[in-house]
């Protein structure tokens, strides 16, 4: 019951913004943070009261829906799912402040299209079904296409529709794979089921269709493109840039900072978990499975060094923290890619911290450009001096995401990466070059915009203001937390991540 | 059960009559009434078509047992499927009545005779959904067909209309005299006109046990094929589809919607009947692969309708190659007829039936916004569109609403259409077309968004805001609801899981 | 005089209809051609009526008449159509009345 | 009690740090952070010896477990032996001397707070580092070691040269740092610890002892070098050493604190303590870098005339003395010498600070006409110009001389120091220090007994001779002759006493009797070594007689624990070192000498003239004016394949996964195209596409069938059947 | 088969049906193609005789020449005001045209040749009763009352359309 008030007083938010006056914008704003500030304080009650010694599901509710079809609407929690909830309803009235000035028109449809994307964002990390699971991760879609489209930079539309082309061509492939999980989950068609938690159990039972190598190679990749456009992942990243580029500043903390994890959530999600013999084919080097069983790490490996080249080469300071995010997305493919302990907490924690700590860099970007108006890195200089505050959040947030020790960015890539080494030295290996590069271009870039010579156009460009301070001090004490006392997080999905490898096989009992 | 004789026939043909006795009385009407009363005369047919679906259900409740009824010696058949169709596209007349009201291209000559037309056009589609014999299946189709010509033709001042009537109907004649054709060898190598027998007799005459079979594959592939173009001119299936984009650009607005949405279904009813009764034994199939044949039709439908809808500027007629994909879609359904497997041909015709609910609301939706449009900004061209989001932010919405529902995106409840279509052809282990199927779900987003970008993130020339009136939300709101909830609603998967051809 | 004879002409009027169809340049020139080929669908109709069913059954026959009125309807609708397409365009060449396309 | 002592140090300079950040963000600052700061350390100094008390011969480590999933613990605790309460003494003092220092060194500046809660943040972090007791700790306090360093090089980053030389200095470190974290991977992935202690379960070395017996060691020389990378960075190994003569940009009292007595050292101290893990290979490897670290930064050091500079080579020169010492086996040696090298090293740069500050005041002036001043003096030398910077006025040692009389602390200070550092004997540390690495390689390489390995031997006397020329060089130039800029030397003056104390203690700690008034305890023991065992360790010299050697005792204990187990081979290595080291000692006395003699001569007698020195041997000037060409190369080659890779990355973005996405119908085409243009622009622009080009393409063909001619499609539908019926006929 | 006078006629029938059909799709002036489709309309009537439907060759004559064919004069009389009776075809059209006619025509033929059910069923001269009266029976009693009915609501349709369209002005 309290799960689906999380998710759905967004949705009921929405109305309530739809039946106000178009003109009483303040009033619109104050109505959708305080419907934004309801399920952050539930989901950090949900946060505080789950039971971190419980792998299982809690909170679960499961109410029959499309009978027909065996649809039930599940919905529940583990571990690894109130983190991820409670960094969306976290960043959800942080990206109504963020939107407070500088969403110009139509206000009143932005924020109705933002609740709807966040009953969407909720509701599918919640879910348990199937289907249910598919609906929400395609209800984002929709807002997400007009909040880029509508508001978007000078290149929005091109923006837009690349997005949406190539998320519906990933959950295109998805469906496909969905549908034949169900009519496989058996034969009687009384007897199918859309139930995450039955399919997973089924998919561990031997002869059943469900756990048939072949098929289950043939559902991961079907599911895995499809998540895999959502990370992204190499070579299905192109859309990205552009869709940071052109989306407004909330909007690409929200795109960084949930959808993104949406991808790699539903790796774990189903993939992992229902899909363990697929998974094995692609992350396990056997002779059966030959070089296949580099795949998944190496499209992490490929993933981290790309993108941080990439953002190397970019000028453009979005740009370049959107390349930034692919680089570091590759973490969280190569964590999981190991399938031990270490790995998959590892990539679930980089999950978060670089839900956090994207979020806030594109916030820092936004605030800048609220106030230049430009993004070239190149075109600011030496504003260290002008902006000291700004300076500082920029540092740490930087420092955080180049994987600095003691701010929680750390964590996440470390144990991603040792939980890789056990199982792919080589790639573990290459793929900290993406940490040498990933301070390169973090590095360079601070130099450029913030130390040496003030640029004289920007001598009386004006310090952080107290709403952007605010939207960043609670990341910003999340991430120094999270770097600190990594347990606060690691507590939660530690069961459920056990839970997890004993699916797949690579549970290792206490030494 | 045995074919009812005439008399016995006429309790359940009432919904039919009515609809013709309603048609004279609009006629007469119409010579009563003063010219700007013209809509008095819709009240009455839109009357006739209320008392047509009361008819509908008392009829189908007294029939009370679930066995179909046949009628009139066999000519048509009284079923849940037929019903169900019946009931579909009287909706969707009515739909094209208040269109058709609120249409100002159509305003100056609304007379009682369109509103006859109309009435006899649905007449029609009734025994097109009905109609269990060879002879009643041509004569169905005609009769829909001469009167959807005339309605294409109806704007006499406008070449655009003209033209769409005269290629209609050069395009209708030819396909309905090669249907014809192939019903003749149809007969001619069975001997009957009824459906069922015939299937009987295919089964004896291609009997395997038999040592010559007095019918080869290759008759009766040309005697199908031929049959398939007069069905698939009415769906629009490839290659028979090239009439409609012409046709429904030309063509009034609200005939469009009603071709686009009612005629296809009625195609559709007639396709599964058709195909179910006479073809679905497996024998059959054997000899000929149908369903083959189907798939490719299907396949290549859709592609050739999204394909052809990209570069289109004309909203109608953007619109127009978009049903001609949606045609491909439920032509996948359609294919699921030749499994073999009675499960199968189940789901695949509750798939289509649960899709053309669907797709009622959002085309029809849809078209109704142009009819909005077209009044108010007068053009129907994209660029009109441009910025209505907020010179019409309800209206855009809507637009929009329709537009995804089109392409598929959840939760619209063009998604779970798709969905329950895709599962069915999954079942069926049509891999490719499925796969086929959902690429092109991506192809359609591109056209589809065009619109919605060109409403939404572009900005208006004329920044007039569009008024309508209440009853235009009114309206719109009735297309809007249910295709944010249909999908939503466990009552009409039951529904079409419940529908199977007899 | 056996069933292929009737057969045979049929298709032959069938094609020659066809053939009207596709190359005619003059819309009631079309028209013939979709004469043609109800009158040779009728033709198959009454040959099958017949040769294959039995005597005493003419159903064969009642649909070609049947289809006969059905010509009669439509041609009335397509010279009607062609009139007004001669009023709009001033001709009834088919390829001239192209304005909707693409 | 240990467990609160160390919390305090460690959360004393947090505090000060934190208040300062907290503050901060709401645009305000604590009015005397440099008090705070100040105390902070005071406070920690004060802990920290008071810890001497607690050393007990066998410590357990104080752990709690950070991270625990399931069968994996990762824990973090602090281990207190004596080398942690030597480094926590050294840290904590000179910090405070630094924090003190600058006080008045940093006054006036607009961004003074902020330096003092950097320099919280760093002892904190270094603090940190020292006390950790598993690798992971070390690892989070060295990588924030080289955040302060980033921040504190480019305090004054409104100098390019500082925006650069911070960021060179974070990401070259950086380069070493991913070294150590493989390494960490693979000691964590063989031993399922990153511990170092055994604590609840085994620690690293436990295991690698085993290890070590068993004798599969190759992962294990692997694991010991990488780790090792970690130091070659921070500490400034060849090849990764270029970034610190370019940290020379941040203020003095870093380069006092940051780049001469703590971070950099702290790579010694992680060689050190890793020390129970390296193989014979890992340890030749480790000798071999430091050795030649030493040689040539010796060399560098020679030619500068930035006295920072000079300071910075001779550091890095330095450190790999300290490495030399642990790869030979000595590492009690490279403690040791860490440890009298911090404060002779940080006085050292205190000390031209203080130089500094006397000339800063006229910087301002002389900013604009400076260059043509240097400009000139390098056209009397007709010398390539100092790569990258420019070299400040007030750094640069030309424009100094006969300082001695003006500041007279601050000469006496230096020159004690540099005494220490030239290794003028006995009665200064240094010369204890170097003389026990010295006897330490000789012996080593007696032991190994292969003619190779002599070499080494040879590197460090040649630069310790070199280490005593350039070192007199500087005090020459600076503080003796005439002064040659007289506008500047008017103005110079002696610095205040916040300035000059720090100085006169450290100096003071350049004296090894009074680094014995509180060194020399018994209770201090070096490291626990679970696995002494031969070849490597068994030479440990009982070299007693330096009495007042603050490990001297230790080491004793060490061989004869050691000589108890096999006799024979102790008496021999023992006989060996002490050969070794009297041959040392006086080689090392004479080298020393020659070296100040020959400073003497060149640059006080002005008997020769070194500009006809590099004349001659050009060649080799020229090597060494330009360092070796190191930052030529990584700026040449490195830096620009890096970029020149992301270039190809982001094109290859734009032309093959849009061109992809953009045509399927011509994906051949497309890819075979886009491969060749990678090296032909034209075309890669070419095919750059909107989406769906094809997919439009196909669209458009179908609207060209739809004539609008009827005819044409009654064409298409009866074609379509004869089709249909052909090809199912042939089905 | 033996050769009588009636496969005479019958052959005749044949060859001037096919040829006049020939002549409608070829001849340019529209007028003879007019005509040549009576010819055909005739022949086909009398193929019809020859298949004993003796009501279904009267409704050919009647509605056929009777109905159609007028129509069908008065659509050529009213749309060539200019006497634009001449037809030019291309000679692209003709060939594809004439291509797909022909295979069609021959894939009919293969299908007629090689249909078992089809072959040997020849008319043996038996005389049939006459259909008209139960060709009445069935259209107005039995089985083809419904067709029927459709049918002439069709035509209704029809006859309202045709009027509708072919109106000058609906309304002003």
């Amino acid at each position: 019951m309290l799960l689906s008030l999380i998710i759905f007083v967004p949705l009921l938010g929405m109305i309530v913004v739809l039946l106000l006056p178009r003109d009483s914008e303040e009033l619109i704003k104050r109505v959708t943070l305080a419907f934004t500030l309801i399920p952050l304080a539930l989901a950090v009650y949900l946060f505080i009261a789950y039971d971190r010694s419980d792998a299982g599901t809690q909170h679960a509710v499961s109410v029959p829906w499309i009978e027909t079809f065996h649809i039930n609407y599940h919905v529940g929690i583990d571990g690894l799912s109130v983190t991820l909830m409670l960094l969306t309803a976290l960043l959800g009235p942080i990206c109504v402040l963020a939107s407070w000035r500088n969403i110009e028109k139509g206000i009143k449809a932005y924020m109705a299209l933002f609740l709807l994307l966040e009953t969407g964002m909720l509701g599918f990390f919640a879910a348990l079904d199937l289907f249910l699971f598919f609906v929400f991760f395609e209800l984002t879609l929709l807002p997400m296409y007009f909040l880029i489209g509508v508001w978007g930079g000078p290149r929005r539309e091109y923006a837009a529709i690349k997005f949406f082309l190539y998320t519906l061509f990933g959950s295109v492939l998805m469906l496909v794979a969905l549908i034949a999980v169900y009519l496989n989950s058996s034969i009687i068609p009384e007897e199918r089921t859309f139930d995450i938690p039955t399919l997973i159990s089924l998919a561990g039972e031997t002869e059943h269709a469900l756990a048939d190598p072949t098929f289950q190679i043939w559902v991961f990749l079907g599911f895995f493109i499809g998540f895999a456009v959502k990370v992204p992942i190499f070579p299905f990243h192109t859309w990205l840039p552009d869709a940071h580029v052109e989306a407004p500043t909330a909007i690409s903390v929200i795109l960084a900072g949930v959808l993104l994890k949406m991808g790699t959530y539903g790796l774990v999600r189903i993939n992992m978990a229902m899909f363990p013999e697929g998974m094995a084919f692609f992350t396990e080097v056997t002779e059966e499975t030959g070089l296949w069983g580099y795949s998944l790490a190496l499209l992490g490996f490929v993933n981290i060094v790309y993108g941080s080249f990439c953002a190397l080469a970019q000028t453009d300071f979005k740009k370049l923290v959107a390349y930034s995010s692919i680089g570091h997305m590759g973490f969280v493919i190569l964590g999981l890619a190991a399938r031990n302990t270490m790995g998959v907490n590892g990539a679930i924690l980089q999950m978060f911290n670089h839900g956090v700590i994207s979020a806030m860099l594109f916030l820092l970007v936004g605030v800048l450009y609220d106030r230049a108006h430009h993004r070239e890195i190149n075109g600011f200089g030496g504003l260290g001096n002008r902006m000291p505050i700004y300076m500082g959040i920029t540092t740490l947030a930087f420092m955080a995401s180049l994987g600095l020790p003691g701010l929680s960015g750390f964590w996440g890539e470390a144990l991603s990466l040792f939980g890789a080494f056990q199982e792919f030295e080589i790639l573990a290996i290459l793929s900290t070059i993406g940490i040498v590069v990933g301070a390169a271009y973090f590095l360079w870039t601070l130099q450029r915009v913030f130390l040496g010579k003030l640029n004289p156009k920007y001598e009386e460009l004006p310090e952080i203001n107290k709403r952007e301070i605010l939207t960043l001090v609670p990341l910003g004490i999340l991430t120094i937390v999270l770097g600190v006392w990594p347990n606060f997080a690691l507590d939660m999905f530690r069961e459920s991540v056990a839970e997890l490898t004993k699916l797949m096989g690579t549970f290792q009992a206490g030494l | 059960m045995k074919p009812l004789e005439n008399i016995p026939s006429l309790a359940y043909f009432t919904p039919e009559i009515l609809l013709v006795i309603f048609a004279a009385a609009v006629i007469i009407l119409d010579l009563l009434v003063k010219n700007r009363e013209s809509q008095k005369v819709a009240y009455l047919a839109l009357i006739g078509l209320g008392s047509a679906l009361v008819a509908i259900i008392v009829t189908n409740s007294i029939s009370a047992s679930s066995e179909p009824v046949p009628l009139f010696w066999g000519m048509i058949q009284l079923d849940g499927f037929a019903v169900f169709f019946k009931i579909l596209l009287l909706l969707a007349t009515a739909a094209t009545i208040l269109f058709s009201l609120r249409s100002e291209e159509l305003d100056a000559k609304l007379k009682g005779e369109y509103y006859a037309l109309l009435l006899a056009v649905t007449f029609g589609m009734f025994l097109m959904a009905s109609s269990t014999n060879l002879l009643m299946i041509f004569i169905a189709l005609e009769t829909v067909s001469l009167t959807s010509y005339i309605l294409a033709g109806f704007l006499t001042h406008s070449p655009r209309s003209s033209e769409a009537a005269f290629k209609y109907i050069t395009y209708g004649a030819v396909a309905s005299g090669t249907m014809l054709f192939g019903l003749s060898l149809l007969f001619g190598m069975t001997g009957t006109g009824d459906l069922s027998e015939i299937s009987d007799q295919l089964v004896i005459l291609l009997a395997p046990e038999q040592e010559t079979p007095l019918v080869t594959p290759l008759a009766l592939l040309i005697s199908i094929t031929f049959i398939l173009a007069g069905i698939g001119y009415k769906i629009a299936s490839v290659p028979f589809h090239m009439w409609s984009p012409d046709v429904y650009e030309g063509a009034p607005i609200p005939i469009t919607a009603f071709l686009s949405v009612a005629s296809k279904a009625a195609g559709f009813a007639l396709l599964l009947r058709f195909f179910y009764t006479g073809f679905a034994d497996t024998k059959i199939m054997h000899s000929i692969d149908l369903g083959l044949l189907l798939a490719i039709v299907s396949a290549l439908t859709m592609t050739i309708g999204n394909l052809a809808a990209l570069p289109q500027q004309n909203v109608k007629r953007l619109l127009a190659y978009s049903s001609i994909a949606h045609g491909g879609y439920l032509l996948m359904g359609a294919v699921l007829l030749t499994s073999g497997n009675a499960a199968i041909v189940e789901r695949g015709v509750g798939a289509i039936i649960f899709y053309l609910i669907v797709y009622f609301f959002m085309n029809l939706g849809a078209f109704y916004v142009v009819v909005l449009i077209a009044n108010e900004a007068g053009t129907e061209m994209i660029d009109g569109y441009r910025g209505l989001s907020s010179r019409a932010p309800l209206v855009a919405g809507a637009m929009a609403i329709f537009l995804f529902s089109l392409t598929g995106i959840p939760i619209l409840a063009g998604f779970f259409g798709k969905w329950i279509l895709f599962t069915a052809v999954l079942e069926g282990k049509l891999y490719w077309l499925a796969f086929v199927g959902l690429i092109n779900s991506v192809i359609s987003l591109y056209y589809y968004a065009r619109i919605v970008k060109v409403m939404y993130f572009e900005a208006a020339e004329d920044t007039d805001k569009l008024s309508f009136s209440k009853g235009t939300f009114a309206l719109l709101s009735v297309f809007v609801v249910p295709t944010i909830f249909i999908g939503l609603l466990n009552i009409f998967y039951s529904l079409s899981g419940n529908i199977r051809l007899q | 005089m056996s069933l292929q004879h009737y057969l045979v002409i049929s298709s032959i009027l069938f094609t020659l209809g066809i053939f009207a169809v596709l190359t005619r340049r003059n819309a009631i020139s079309i028209l013939m051609g979709i004469e043609l080929i109800l009158n040779s669908c009728n033709l198959n109709f009454a040959a099958f009526s017949r040769f294959v069913t039995p005597p005493e059954n003419i159903d064969g026959q009642i649909i070609a008449i049947f289809g006969i009125v059905l010509a009669a309807a439509e041609a009335a609708v397509f010279l009607a159509i062609i009139l007004a397409i001669y009023r709009e365009f001033g001709s009834i060449r088919p390829d001239e009345v192209d304005t909707l396309k693409g | 009690m240990v467990v609160s002592l160390i919390s305090i140090i460690l959360l004393a300079p947090l505090a000060a740090f934190v208040i300062f950040a907290l503050l901060g963000l709401a645009k305000r600052s604590f009015p005397r952070q440099d008090l705070l700061s100040t105390l902070a350390m005071l406070v920690a100094l004060g802990c920290s010896l008071y810890l001497i008390k607690e050393i007990v011969p066998k410590p357990d480590p104080h752990t709690v477990e950070w991270i625990s999933l399931g069968n994996i613990t990762l824990s973090m605790g602090f281990y207190l032996d004596s080398v942690t309460v030597i480094m926590l003494i050294v840290v904590t003092l000179v910090s405070s001397l630094v924090h003190i220092f600058s006080i008045g060194y940093m006054h006036g500046d607009p961004r003074y707070p902020r330096f003092f809660a950097y320099l919280s943040l760093f002892s904190f972090s270094m603090l940190f580092l020292v006390v950790s007791d598993n690798l992971l700790g070390i690892y989070i306090g060295w990588e924030l070691v080289g955040l302060c360093s980033y921040l504190l090089i480019g305090f004054w980053f409104e100098k390019d040269s500082a925006a650069n030389a911070c960021k060179k200095a974070f990401l070259t470190t950086r380069v070493g740092d991913v070294g150590m974290f493989i390494g960490m991977m693979m000691l964590f992935t063989k031993f399922n610890t990153l511990s170092l202690y055994d604590g609840a379960q085994e620690g690293i070395f436990t295991q690698a002892a085993a290890q070590l017996t068993t004798g599969d060691m190759v992962w294990l020389s692997i694991a010991g070098i990488l780790i090792f990378c970690g130091a070659i960075g921070k500490s400034a190994q060849m090849p990764l050493h270029t970034w610190l003569p370019d940290a020379m940009e941040g203020p003095t009292p870093v380069s006092a604190l940051i780049h001469a007595a703590t971070m950099v050292a702290a790579g010694v101290y992680l060689t050190a303590r890793m020390f129970p893990i390296l193989t014979a290979t890992s340890s030749l490897v480790i000798a071999y870098v430091g050795g030649i670290t030493a040689i040539v930064a010796a060399t560098i050091a020679i030619v500068r005339f930035d006295i920072k500079r000079v300071l910075a080579y001779s550091t890095i020169s330095q450190l790999g003395y300290m490495m030399l010492a642990i790869g030979a086996g000595s590492y009690v040696a490279g403690l040791f010498h860490l440890t009298t090298h911090a404060f002779f090293k940080a006085l050292l740069f205190l000390g031209s600070g203080s130089v500094i500050h006397a000339f800063h005041a006229m910087h301002a002036h002389h900013d604009e006409d400076h260059t043509d001043e240097a400009a000139h003096e390098h056209d009397n030398h007709g010398l390539v110009h100092e790569h990258g910077s420019e070299i400040p006025p007030d750094q640069d040692m030309r424009n100094m001389g006969g300082l001695r009389k003006k500041m007279p602390i601050t000469f006496i200070t230096m020159l004690i120091a540099t005494l220490s550092i030239s290794g003028v004997p006995f009665i200064f540390s240094g010369f204890w220090s170097k003389d026990k690495i010295l006897g330490g390689v000789l012996g080593r390489a007696m032991e190994w007994n292969s003619g190779h390995h002599y070499i080494l031997f040879v590197i460090a006397l040649c630069a310790a001779g070199i280490t005593a020329f350039y070192m007199f060089r500087l005090i020459f130039m600076t503080f003796f002759g005439e002064p040659r800029n007289q506008e500047m030397h008017n103005m110079a003056h002696e610095s205040p006493w916040t300035m000059t104390v720090p100085l006169i203690v450290l100096a003071a700690l350049s004296f090894p009797a009074v680094n014995h008034l509180w060194f020399n305890k018994n209770n201090f023991k070096p490291p626990d070594q679970p696995h002494i065992q031969a070849p490597q360790h068994a030479y440990v010299s009982p070299d007693t007689k330096i009495a007042f050697s603050l490990f001297g005792l230790s080491e004793a204990e060490a061989a004869e624990e050691e000589g108890g187990k096999d006799t024979e081979q102790a008496d021999k290595a023992h006989h060996a070192h002490e050969v070794a080291h009297n041959i040392a000692m006086v080689l090392s006395i004479i080298v020393a000498g020659l070296g100040i003699l020959l400073s003497w001569l060149f640059y006080h007698r002005r008997r020769f003239s070194a500009e006809s020195v590099a004349t001659t041997f050009r060649p080799a000037y020229n090597l060494f004016w330009n360092k070796y060409y190191f930052d030529e190369f990584y700026d040449g080659v490195l830096v620009a394949l890096t970029v020149w890779k992301s270039r190809l990355f982001a094109k290859f973005d734009l032309s093959i996964i849009d061109g992809i996405v953009n045509g399927v119908a011509t994906i051949t085409r497309k890819i075979f195209a886009a491969f060749i243009g990678f090296f032909d622009n034209r075309i890669v622009d070419g095919i750059v596409n909107r989406v769906a080009e094809v997919t439009w393409a196909a669209g458009g063909r179908i609207r060209r069938i739809q004539t609008g001619a009827i005819q044409t499609y009654l064409f298409v539908v009866l074609g379509g059947i004869v089709l249909i019926i052909l090809i199912f006929r042939a089905l | 088969m033996e050769f009588t006078l009636k496969t005479f006629i019958f052959y005749g029938f044949a060859l001037i049906t096919i040829a006049s059909a020939f002549a409608v799709v070829t001849v340019r002036n529209i007028v003879h193609a007019a005509f040549a489709l009576m010819v055909t309309l005739f022949g086909v009537a009398g193929l019809y005789v020859f298949l004993q439907a003796d009501f279904l060759a009267a409704t050919q004559v009647i509605v056929y020449v009777g109905g159609i064919l007028v129509l069908i004069l008065f659509g050529v009389m009213m749309t060539s005001g200019r006497l634009e009776m001449r037809i030019h075809i291309e000679r692209g059209q003709l060939l594809l045209g004439g291509g797909i006619s022909l295979a069609l025509l021959m894939l009919l033929l293969t299908v007629i040749a090689n249909t078992p059910g089809w072959k040997n069923l020849t008319d043996d001269g038996t005389p049939l009763p006459p259909t008209t009266e139960s060709i009445g029976n069935l259209i107005l009693g039995e089985k083809f009352l419904l067709p029927f009915e459709v049918v002439s609501v069709l035509l209704l349709v029809a006859l309202i359309g045709a009027a509708l369209i072919s109106r000058k002005e609906v309304r002003d």
